[in-house]
């Protein structure tokens, strides 16, 4: 069972990925963020139960807390920039190249 | 007392009070007068200075003084001179109180070709930062210390150049900057190499020297730590960053850029290339001997065809840093002498030339040959004392270059007659190159242009009265600095295990009859 | 054969301070020099002073000299260390070095007089006679030198005094170059030197004159040779012999006292000094000592064959200069009979050429400086002192019986003929073409037509110009006689040179002499009739190959320019270029290779936040990637 | 088998919302698939006896950051929707090849590994007696210093958002008396007209009448006209449809991002103005003034 849900974790994790690299709307790719975040405390939860101990939870907590601290700065920044620059795009926001 | 470190920490203080006062003015009197106080000091030490002393292995550098800086890695501040550092210290301390007066208005933009206005106190406070470096890097006996001062000397200069230099000053900054660094990282490579293979668990020179047995060994780091050096004296084909910042850098830095920065590379030569790895600097004496020999013919014929006076001279300092390194790798006491007291005299004159140069593209405003013509005319005192130090590039007898060229030839004939024998026609060429800029320059009818420039004022015969008092003086007793330098470099070479050749005639009939 | 009196220390009497020759002129041009224009009201007596004084210390320590014993004539005098284990600063006052003292500081006291009239309308005569002194000086300190580099150090002293001098009218483009060409010819010869200096020293282990010498004859041959070629090329170039004789006909921009001083008594005989001073070598040295008298003879006669064609009265006299230094030369070369006469005919030929080329300075000035003698003519009747003084200097040069040059000349010429037929000859020829040419000098300058410029009005010069050529023409008629009869100059220079056996005893009416009379002859008349009897053309003609050849100084720039000059700007070129786009071009290259990488690298990064994204999950992607391949190994 | 049947029923779910969550156009789609798939992970927490991290999950996320996401989706605009052209180039395949390809390494990893069958917690918990009390000891003991930087980040981050989010005033508030001077400064001091006076039906679709009988244009709604023409529903009055038309022409030209103002109270217009004018003195230092000029030239049309 562990298998499953483990490759149901990768799966989730690279659609996260995939989505953080196509969507363009900031939000969006906040979300799919949030998503390869869950991803990976499913991971996490699944291994403590694997192992018997339950380091894996108290990591995947506090992965939910610096989460929920990562959401907040970074909309905050997305509402900031909303608010200069009329646009959530992340490609819009490219003035740091060459 | 301190000596070394007091020598540098007045400098030090005095940078920092120099960009601390309110008006320019004052910066400058106050870089002057302590530039002049160490030069007081210096003068005092030379005199409590006992060459004797040199020849003993514990005695050998004096007013040693050394302190564990990083005792993890055996990395001391340990500082100490013998005959050869002193008169190279000499050297900085006497060029520093001549250039701070010589670049009294350089910062200003006045001049007739000025670049634009720069802060006039950061330009004297870094002379003096670069004059404590300076006389760091001639009195330390630690290698990384050496290497910590070797590195460290890039930065005023750096900012000298490209702030307050000429139109090109930042490609010519940053040229000379990456070379000098590129040659500087090999070292770093050697120092740490030596360190670690020497297993000695400390950086100080007296105890590094002669550790390295190991022949392949020895060629590696010889090599890394001879780069360095060749990129800084500059040795041919390591040259190219030379022309470039001497002609950009106002005159003033150009005169420690050459006089005195350069000759931490032959100095290292001397002091660190031969003696920690006497079995590879014997192996590769034939390649820096050819190295030499071709700079010197090289750099002359350059200058012969350069157009911009300030490229002339740095050009004919290439030629004039082959001789030193020919000197120096003859490794026989005439050479090495002569290519120490080179060093001094070398910085003199073209300390003086490059000034000299610097007054008249001050009123002109332009450094292209082809501008002047008659200026002895209009302003003799300044033609005449430009000859002088001319003269003095060309080692005419009487001025000290003489002296110092005439042993290092002499030195190297001993050992190397064929490529000293073409070494020789340098002199020639030597006459043509500065014989045909004064021609162009000073000589002939006086050019639209020229008419009506002033001729030196008191100021800057303060600033080329000293030089020229100490190329004649040298020229005709040159006894009181060889006194100085002939111990240290007999000890150098006996650490190089190499005996001076034996100028009887059964040993020199052969070489006489190789001709 | 008696050798050479050894050399020992000697500090009382004058002797002792004999420094003080050098050493005043020397304070003069200091003084002078540093003075500026403060000095410029007094500058020119000071000079004289400075040198008249430097000649009454060399007389007074002639007179010394003359009360010692013969075997204890050669007397050291140390000063100072130069530089230790090498070479120390002393002089050697011997017979030898005395006489060149005596000359230098003699006829160039009077060039110094000569001067103050010549150079009064000068505005810088100040630093005229700061160089003459300076000249004085250092030539002072070559002849006197007890080693090899002190020598040198007054041998370069005398190439930079001649450069200052020569470039004295600087702002006139042509001396600026005939300067700068004199210093780099004599450079050249200095190269010569300075290897045969080096040689010296690793041979012997030393470079002062008493301990070489003592050992000369011990070292193998070749080196011998080796070093008497090296110092011979060095005495070409100070000598102008060739091939290094291109400077001299040059040198004639300078001021003409200069030209006396350099080429009568001084710079020009350095080079024979040094040949003689170096017997020792020499002597030694059979095949060097060849080379010097075949040198010496080429020169001798292309210096007259250039003289024959000069219409500058000035590069007449330098040509005939050329001549008569190639027969000291001729003289250096044949052992110590040939010394006493060469160093006897350069004494004499230092008063009468002095006394020639002042004279010739005397009638520029009186001619508004024309030097071309083809606007000259009759002079006689106007300049009466110059014209006379100048002749007895002419028949003091040709040979004359009985006038100095008879003596002198005619014994180098017998002494060579005694060693080589061939050069002993060819020197009489010489002695023919040199009565062609001064004669044709003489007639061109005073006799004849005038063949004036509008507006010249030739005369007189003042007495302060005029009584130096009086002193120096009745040197001219005496001294010869004075010195070679009764061999008496070979018995005085024999504690300096040796002296051989047998001593020559003075035949009036040998063979080669007669010969020598009879060329001499049939060139003046030649000379009467091309130029004293005929009309002068004002404008040269063109002339046969032969003149053009001469006129074009044997084509010896030519030549210099074409091995030499050419190759030289060309190569000086190819350098330029090469360092600026080889080497300069390497490094930038380089640089510029290395900017344009990171300038293209750099377009990836593109700011694009989803770009960099892939690329770290790519990363990710290899980093599971390694780990997996790792793991399962 | 209950738990087989969960984890493939949820699994299946989880991953069409998390397909849905990249794929939907619309950014209140993403929300809300997003949210399906937190539901689907807390039940699998559940499952795997994890009661805590299921509730925190459902609570912090679900209710929490959800919401949070979707206020400042309201803020940034709702009914804005990506445009899915890609830009990049080759971003998407790449993306794609990436993507996969990492989930393959993965799978491969996990599928390769021989994994023994699961301890599961209940040794674990036992001393503490239960799920609960277990983690709060480990938090409050061997993870106490982590828990308490935690808490740390946590006000760090709280005012952190503060910071940012926050806006100084750099002009004083607008008083009635200044938003009635502009009002009577601009073009239109009356009210515009409501929509349906005079009209048959009085809705907010529906366009006011002028006393002629024709549309006032001023009082046709935007959002729904735009909302409208992307639906591809077009008035069946042909004057409105002309009307229409005009104004969506109107409002193409302007910036697209301008935030669609339907209140068209002149006063309104004025703070939206203050408003603009800060934003330019915030963007001052950048070089967007042209955005920041566009902005506020739309603005002052709007005000006019």
């Amino acid at each position: 069972m562990t298998t499953h849900y483990l490759v149901l974790s990768a799966l989730l994790f690279a659609i996260g990925a995939i989505g953080v690299l196509t969507r363009r709307n900031a939000i969006v790719v906040f979300m799919c963020v949030e998503l390869m975040l869950n991803a990976c405390n499913l991971a996490f939860v699944t291994f403590a139960r694997q192992h018997g101990n339950l380091d894996g939870q108290i990591i995947a907590f506090f992965v939910m807390v610096v989460a929920a601290a990562e959401v907040v700065i970074g909309l905050a920044i997305i509402v900031m920039i909303f608010r200069t620059r009329r646009s959530a795009s992340v490609d819009d926001a490219n003035l740091l190249k060459y | 007392m301190p000596w070394l470190s007091t020598l540098m920490a007045v400098p030090v203080v005095g940078a920092v009070g120099v960009s601390l006062v309110k008006s320019d003015k004052l910066a400058k009197q106050l870089a002057l007068v302590v530039s002049l106080v160490v030069l007081v000091l210096t003068a005092v030490m030379a005199f409590r200075f006992d060459p004797a002393l040199g020849a003993a292995k514990e005695t050998r550098f004096q007013f040693a003084e050394v302190y564990d800086w990083i005792p993890a890695f055996g990395v001391h501040y340990g500082v100490g001179v013998d005959g050869i550092a002193l008169v190279l210290i000499a050297l900085s301390v006497i060029l520093v109180p001549i250039v701070i007066l010589a670049s009294w208005h350089d910062a200003d933009g006045t001049g007739a070709a000025a670049p634009p206005r720069r802060s006039v106190k950061t330009y004297f406070a870094l002379l003096l930062v670069l004059e404590a470096m300076m006389i760091g890097v001639f009195a330390a006996t630690d290698v990384f210390l050496f290497y910590v001062f070797f590195e460290a000397m890039l930065i005023p200069m750096y900012f000298m150049i490209g702030s307050y230099g000429g139109a090109q000053r930042s490609y010519a900054a940053v040229k000379f900057l990456l070379y000098s660094l590129f040659g500087g990282l090999l070292m770093l490579v050697a120092v740490i190499a030596l360190y670690v293979i020497a297993e000695k668990g400390t950086f100080m020179f007296p105890e590094l020297v002669g550790v390295i047995q190991d022949p392949t060994t020895q060629k590696w780091l010889f090599l890394g730590f001879f780069i360095a050096f060749a990129v800084k004296a500059p040795l041919w084909p390591f040259h190219t960053w030379l022309p470039d910042a001497a002609a950009q850098a106002p005159a003033g830095a150009a005169v420690l850029l050459v006089g005195v920065l350069d000759k931490v590379g032959t100095y290292g030569m001397l002091r660190f290339c031969l003696e920690l790895f006497p079995d590879a600097a014997k192996f590769f004496t034939p390649l820096v001997i050819t190295l030499a020999v071709i700079g010197i013919i090289y750099g002359a014929i350059v200058a012969i065809g350069q157009t911009d006076m300030k490229r002339l001279i740095a050009y004919t300092s290439i030629s004039h840093f082959g001789f030193i390194a020919l000197g120096v790798f003859a490794m026989t006491t005439n050479a090495g002498a002569g290519a120490t007291l080179y060093m001094v005299n070398h910085g003199f004159s073209t300390g003086a030339l490059f000034l000299i140069t610097g007054f008249l593209i001050y009123r002109r405003g332009s450094s292209q040959i082809a501008d002047y013509g008659g200026v002895q005319k209009v302003a003799p005192v300044l033609a005449g004392t430009f000859l002088v130090a001319g003269l003095s590039g060309l080692s005419l007898p009487g001025l000290s270059t003489f002296v110092s060229e005439f042993m290092v030839l002499l030195g190297s004939y001993e050992r190397y007659v064929v490529p000293t024998i073409i070494a020789t026609t340098g002199v020639i060429l030597a006459a043509v190159y500065i014989l045909w800029m004064y021609q162009r320059t000073m000589n002939g009818p006086t050019a639209e242009k020229v008419k009506g420039l002033p001729d030196l004022d008191a100021r800057e015969r303060w600033v080329v009265g000293p030089l020229i008092v100490l190329i004649i003086a040298l020229g005709f007793f040159p006894k009181p600095a060889l006194d100085m330098i002939n111990p240290a470099v007999d000890h150098t070479l006996s650490n190089v295990h190499i005996s001076n050749v034996h100028v009887t005639p059964a040993v020199a009939e052969k070489k006489g009859a190789g001709q | 054969m008696q050798s050479p009196a050894e050399i020992v220390p000697h500090s009382t009497g004058v002797v002792g301070v004999s420094w003080l020759m050098i050493a005043l002129p020397l304070l003069g041009a200091a003084i002078l020099l540093l003075g500026g224009r403060r000095t410029d009201r007094w500058g020119h007596l000071l000079g004289v002073v400075m040198s008249l004084a430097s000649f009454v210390v060399a007389v007074l320590a002639f007179v010394q000299m003359l009360g010692l014993d013969p075997g204890k004539r050669r007397m050291a005098v140390e000063l100072y260390q130069f530089i230790p284990g090498v070479a120390n600063i002393g002089l050697l006052i011997d017979p030898l070095s005395i006489s060149f003292a005596l000359l230098i500081t003699g006829v160039g006291s009077l060039i110094h007089i000569y001067s103050i009239g010549y150079m009064s309308h000068d505005p810088d005569r100040r630093r005229f006679f700061a160089y003459l002194n300076l000249f004085v000086s250092a030539m002072l300190l070559l002849v006197l030198s007890d080693n090899y580099v002190g020598l040198f150090i007054g041998w370069e002293g005398v190439g930079l005094a001649s450069y200052l001098l020569i470039g004295f009218w600087q702002f006139k483009p042509s001396a600026a170059v005939a300067a700068k060409k004199a210093f780099i010819v004599n450079r050249v010869g200095d190269f010569g030197l300075l290897i045969g200096i080096f040689t010296i020293w690793t041979t012997f282990g030393s470079v002062a004159f008493k301990e070489v010498f003592e050992a000369a004859p011990g070292a193998q041959q070749n080196t011998l040779t080796a070093i008497g070629l090296l110092l011979l090329l060095g005495a070409c170039g100070k000598s102008a012999q060739l091939p290094l004789q291109s400077w001299l006909l040059d040198a004639m921009e300078g001021p003409t006292p200069v030209s006396a001083l350099i080429h009568a008594a001084t710079m020009v005989t350095a080079g024979v000094y040094l040949v003689v001073r170096s017997g020792a070598f020499f002597e030694a040295a059979p095949t060097a000592q060849l080379v010097v008298t075949i040198v010496g003879v080429a020169t001798l006669l292309a210096g007259a064959i250039i003289g024959c064609a000069k219409d500058d009265i000035k590069k007449g006299l330098a040509g005939s200069t050329m001549s008569q230094i190639g027969y000291m030369m001729l003289g250096a070369g044949l052992g110590p009979v040939g010394y006493a006469f060469a160093i006897a005919h350069l004494i004499t030929h230092g008063f009468f050429k002095a006394n020639m080329f002042l004279g010739a300075g005397s009638v520029m000035h009186g001619m508004n400086d024309e030097v071309n003698m083809r606007k000259y003519g009759g002079l006689f009747s106007v300049m009466k002192v110059t014209a006379i003084t100048f002749i007895i200097g002419y028949l003091a040069i040709i040979g004359f019986p009985l006038l100095s040059g008879y003596f002198t000349k005619d014994g180098i010429i017998e002494t060579a003929m005694e060693h080589n037929q061939i050069l002993g000859w060819l020197a009489v020829v010489g002695a023919g073409i040199t009565g062609f040419y001064m004669s044709r000098m003489v007639f061109m300058t005073f006799f004849g037509k005038r063949r004036w410029e509008d507006g010249a009005h030739p005369h007189e010069s003042p007495a302060v110009m005029t009584v130096p050529l009086i002193i120096l023409s009745i040197g001219s008629i005496f001294l010869g006689g004075f010195l070679i009869l009764g061999n008496r100059f070979m018995q005085f220079l024999a504690p300096a040179v040796g002296l051989p056996e047998e001593l020559p005893s003075f035949h009036p009416f040998s063979v080669p002499g007669l010969a020598t009379l009879a060329l001499v002859a049939v060139g003046a008349a030649f000379a009467w009739f091309r130029y004293g009897a005929a009309e002068v053309p004002r404008v040269a003609p063109r002339g046969s190959f032969l003149t053009t050849f001469a006129r074009r100084d044997l084509y010896g720039d030519a030549l210099n320019e074409a091995l030499f000059m050419r190759p030289g700007q060309w190569l000086t070129r190819l350098a330029v270029f090469f360092d600026n786009r080889g080497i300069d071009g390497l490094v930038n290259g380089l640089a510029a290779a290395i900017g344009g990488t990171s300038g293209r690298l750099r377009r990836v990064q593109t700011g694009y936040v989803r770009s960099y994204a892939l690329s770290i999950l790519f990363g990710a992607a290899v980093v599971v990637g390694a780990l997996l391949y790792v793991g399962n190994m | 088998m209950g738990e087989t049947i969960t984890f493939w029923v949820l699994a299946v779910v989880s991953v069409a919302a998390a397909l849905g969550l990249v794929f939907s156009r619309k950014a209140v789609y993403s929300a809300l698939m997003l949210g399906v798939v937190m539901l689907s992970l807390a039940v699998l927490y559940a499952v795997q006896d994890a009661p805590f991290l299921a509730a925190v999950q459902i609570i912090v996320y679900t209710g929490a950051v959800m919401m949070l996401f979707l206020f400042v989706l309201m803020l940034v605009g709702v009914d804005s929707a990506d445009s899915l052209v890609e830009t990049i180039r080759g971003q998407r395949f790449w993306a794609a090849i990436a993507g996969l390809g990492f989930a393959a390494l993965l799978a491969l990893a996990v599928g390769n590994t021989l994994i023994a069958p699961a301890k599961g917690l209940t040794n674990a918990v036992k001393e503490a007696g239960g799920n609960v009390p277990s983690l709060a000891q480990l938090i409050f003991t061997r993870y106490v210093f982590a828990f308490e930087v935690t808490s740390a980040l946590l006000i760090t981050a709280a005012l952190g958002a503060m910071v940012l989010a926050h806006r100084e005033r750099v002009r004083p508030k607008a008083t009635q008396r200044d938003l009635a001077r502009a009002r009577f400064s601009g073009p239109q001091p009356s009210p515009l007209p409501g929509p349906g006076t005079y009209a048959l039906h009085n809705a907010i679709d529906m366009p006011a009448l002028l006393p002629d009988g024709t549309i006032a244009a001023k009082s046709i709604n935007r959002v729904l006209a735009r909302h409208e023409e992307e639906d591809g529903v077009t008035p069946t009055d042909p004057s409105k449809a002309a009307i229409v038309k005009q104004l969506l022409v109107e409002e193409r030209l302007a910036p697209k991002d301008e935030v669609p103002d339907d209140s068209h109270t002149d006063a309104r217009a004025v703070v939206e103005d203050n408003v603009a004018q800060d934003d330019l003195r915030d963007e001052a230092a950048t070089d967007e003034a042209e955005t920041g000029g566009a902005v506020r030239e739309a603005h002052q049309e709007d005000g006019k």
